[in-house]
């Protein structure tokens, strides 16, 4: 049987070329960049090379780069780093926020911090009125995510920005879900931190990084050695960050090709779904949306049994449905866009990789009719109309 | 994370769909909380002559209430009203431990059917006798 | 020139064996573990069967291990995430613990908890009797490590962690150097907490671990999906997990063999430094120390010029000096031994690997006494006896 | 972390030893702190003739001590006196950041070595004049 892998947003296979680029730092320079002998220094300066790259992909200095574990510690970073500098006060962050910024948020509510969740639109796109409106003269900082993972949404980044600095607080955006697949541009958009994740663009699992742009001051949220200028301790890991460097290189070299091409992809699989199919919704922003998300939700059925019979098809995917994602709430993101929760079960979220075809995405809408017609045969909710 | 008899009867499942004016029919769950089972019985002799289910929900809803409807064919009132949800989920060789609550109910769909049954048939005095722990309605939105 | 690695302190190659069962985890076997499709449940059972490996190594359950990105952030996870569920109060470090454990304790100081470092003696090992009497009625918490990582003491573990519960207290210990070297087991030691890391037990950087008994209640300090049993969220680094559960399966199956070979060439290693060079002093315990580590202070010279000489030979080493280690502080370890801020800036430590063999052994000894002459003619510390 | 030249200094420095009954002799550092340098220098004609150092400390201490005595060799005393620490790390080609404060002591260890022959010499009152920027002694252990 093929198998279709469509779950880019959750993770990306590692690029061949990226693997190739690590692996060198497993077996023959697996020194420790905090020695200063021969195995030492050439780690040291692998791990330099990869924050250039990194810095230049997103127009930051290599100075401005944090490496972390992934994207969650730098969200956390972010906003413990940042905040816990302070007496508690308030901040502000998006209502369609990724866990790693709404649960580090509510962790540092109970530390006595405020905190106000700006709602969004039906297509996900913030509500600027009311981010504006949320400052307070106590508010230290706003985090609003770059591109939503669940449906795609896209905010006016620069402008929340903006309105933060015009506030007097700083801004932080989880760009997790952005770079690598748009033009990201730290100088652009006048961010003061930004999170990255490796595992998203192609480059392995375990490793991220927080761009905090010079001057912003954190504290850390892991102590010892001092590694990454004293802001996140540990000995560094070292293929890790190679493979993460080659990759965002790789992603941004090509992304004048992959974008549009996903793009168009993206929009063609999605006329085809609703079309084939009715009583189904498009879900995120028409086109400031993510250049592989496809996202919808179909009444009447659940998301986990679309998901597992497109599996036994051969087509991963990923639901924002209760079930799949193991918590017994349906997905934060797409209730707050407006949808019930009934509607948030039956959601769907096909993400495009750079390695899909035209023709995997003919079989998907072969296929997925079919089993929309099966499970509504099956659902107590369904009557024909 | 399902064993291959829940992904048996989730892509198979047996004895879809309702049964035209049904003896008995029970319901369990609602759309907000993710499922929905319904489960609809014809009784002779005492004995569940015929059971169909329709189910909103996810693998391990859908794969209960085939399974449920499987072990129950053929079986007394009595006996099928002793089927526990425990009992549903075990014959499947186990489900993870996040889908026992919410997507477990196929066996309560199935009793409140018997009581439907017992109760349309004027036998509403037996419904305590046959029916130990009847399921509280919507018992699992709690969580 | 022949290239001799004898810092496996400070970070290990990793085994091939170890990349080798990573290897499907980069770009074939990729899914990340929270999906239920096919690509997410062949990652899912990778951690899973990990898990179990690790667990099996240290003689804990499955559910005991709590994978996170190494050894500092598994110490900082055990300190913040135990004593943070309660008010500030007291808890008991050893002095010569390293930075991560170190520095978390001074960061839970600057929260308001007071803490106590236990001195040890010449020989690094812990003053039992200060220890007992360091115990408060607020003690919460003890953490002593397992075995040093600059001299390689190795503490009596088991009695400390009984005397902790004596006085109500949990203990956690830094194994980050002993397991995969020397026999560890969590049962027989009565430990509540015990750090690991993948790195230095031939595995990869960038893993590692805390074993957390059953009932040990823990915050988390990184926030977000709530993986690991919601204690360290964000998604899961499958091929450093894999690596580390293979890395520790190898070292614990290899140990009969390797920990005696270790230990001999250790002792005669030891043996052939201070015969061949005067005014050396062995560092660390006689016996009590882990296999592959020779530790000592050469006079009147300075650690990181014996270093870089040594490099310049091939023998890749390391050094307590403040130079080697990029702050300006000799090292706090051999200050805690009872030695002076000179003699701490003139140590050196050779750790042994498994890879070492005896012809390198031999080779060292030949290079080093000249190296020393060397220096010490430049040194206006040094007259000639 | 180091430069070709600072490994090259360090690995084969340039006039180590101690001038027998040198005019000059300036020590500077302590072992407390990790560092220390002795440069002893013979003075012809107001010129350097001879220089040679010996140097407790990390390779940038040992890279700069040889390079300031190869820098100096032949130099008029106000040409060495103007000879500053952050000169000789340019010389080789930079240090590490951390490296520049306490292991970059060999031009004030200089500097001493002129004073001490301008004392020893009865010429203590050309001291203000030569050395403009005389260092404090342990000015770095403050670090
Ligand atoms: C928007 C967003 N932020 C943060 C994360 C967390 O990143 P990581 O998995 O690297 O911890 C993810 C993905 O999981 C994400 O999609
Ligand atoms: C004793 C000890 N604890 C903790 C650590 C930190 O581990 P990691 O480098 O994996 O963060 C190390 C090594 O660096 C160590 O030797």
């Amino acid at each position: 049987m093929k198998s279709v892998y469509f779950d880019h947003a959750a993770t990306t296979p590692v690029d061949r070329r990226v693997l190739e680029r690590m692996l060198p730092f497993f077996c023959e320079v697996y020194g420790n960049p905090s020695e200063i002998h021969k195995q030492g220094r050439e780690a040291r300066a692998a791990v330099d090379a990869a924050r250039a790259q990194v810095a230049a992909a997103i127009g930051a200095g290599a100075k401005e780069i944090v490496f972390t574990a992934g994207g969650t510690e730098a969200d956390n970073l972010a906003l413990f780093g940042y905040l816990q500098r302070f007496e508690p006060g308030h901040f502000i962050i998006g209502a369609t926020e990724h866990p790693a910024v709404m649960e580090a948020a509510r962790a540092l509510n109970r530390l006595g911090w405020a905190v106000d969740f700006i709602p969004v639109d039906e297509f996900g796109t913030i509500d600027l009125d009311g981010y504006e409106k949320a400052f307070r003269d106590d508010t230290r900082l706003a985090s609003v995510m770059f591109a939503n993972n669940v449906v795609g949404t896209i905010q006016p980044v620069a402008e929340l920005a903006r309105i933060a600095h015009e506030k007097g607080a700083v801004f932080h955006t989880d760009a997790v879900q952005a770079v690598g697949s748009v033009p990201v541009d730290v100088q652009a958009l006048g961010v003061d931190m930004l999170t990255i994740s490796g595992h998203k663009l192609y480059g392995p699992k375990g490793i991220g990084a927080l761009y905090a742009k010079r001057g912003t001051r954190l504290t850390p949220i892991i102590h010892g050695g001092g590694h990454e200028r004293r802001l996140r301790s540990g000995t560094e890991n070292v293929p890790g960050i190679v493979g993460m460097g080659a990759a965002l290189e790789i992603a941004v070299a090509e992304m004048p090709e992959t974008k549009p091409r996903l793009e168009r992809m993206r929009d063609r699989m999605a006329a085809a779904v609703l079309d084939s199919v009715p009583d189904v919704k498009y879900l995120g922003h028409p086109t400031e949306r993510l250049p592989g998300n496809v996202s919808f939700t179909v009444r009447y059925i659940e998301g986990e049994s679309m998901l597992l019979q497109l599996d036994t098809h051969g087509y991963m995917v990923s639901s924002g449905s209760a079930c799949a994602s193991g918590s017994l709430e349906p997905s934060h993101v797409i209730l707050a866009l407006g949808l019930g929760a009934e509607e948030a079960h039956g959601s769907l979220r096909v993400s495009l990789g750079r390695e899909n075809t035209d023709e995997e995405i003919d079989g998907f809408v072969e296929v997925f009719p079919p089993i929309v017609e099966k499970l509504r045969q099956m659902s107590p909710l369904y009557v024909k109309g | 994370m399902y064993t291959d008899l829940v992904m048996d009867h989730f892509s198979n499942p047996r004895n879809v769909g309702e049964i035209e004016d049904a003896d008995g029919v029970g319901q369990i769950g609602n759309p907000v909380c993710g499922d929905v089972m319904r489960i609809s019985i014809d009784v002779e002799d005492d004995h569940i002559a015929d059971v169909k289910f329709k189910t909103f929900g996810c693998g391990a809803a859908v794969a209960t209430s085939s399974m449920v409807t499987e072990m129950v064919k053929g079986k007394t009132l009595e006996e099928a009203a002793d089927i526990s949800n425990k009992a549903v989920a075990e014959a499947l060789g186990g489900l993870p431990a996040n889908k026992m609550h919410c997507s477990n109910l196929a066996a309560d769909a199935l009793h409140l059917a018997i009581q439907d049954y017992l109760v349309k048939s004027g036998r509403e005095g037996e419904v305590e006798q046959i029916l130990k722990a009847l399921p509280k309605e919507h018992e699992h939105s709690s969580h």
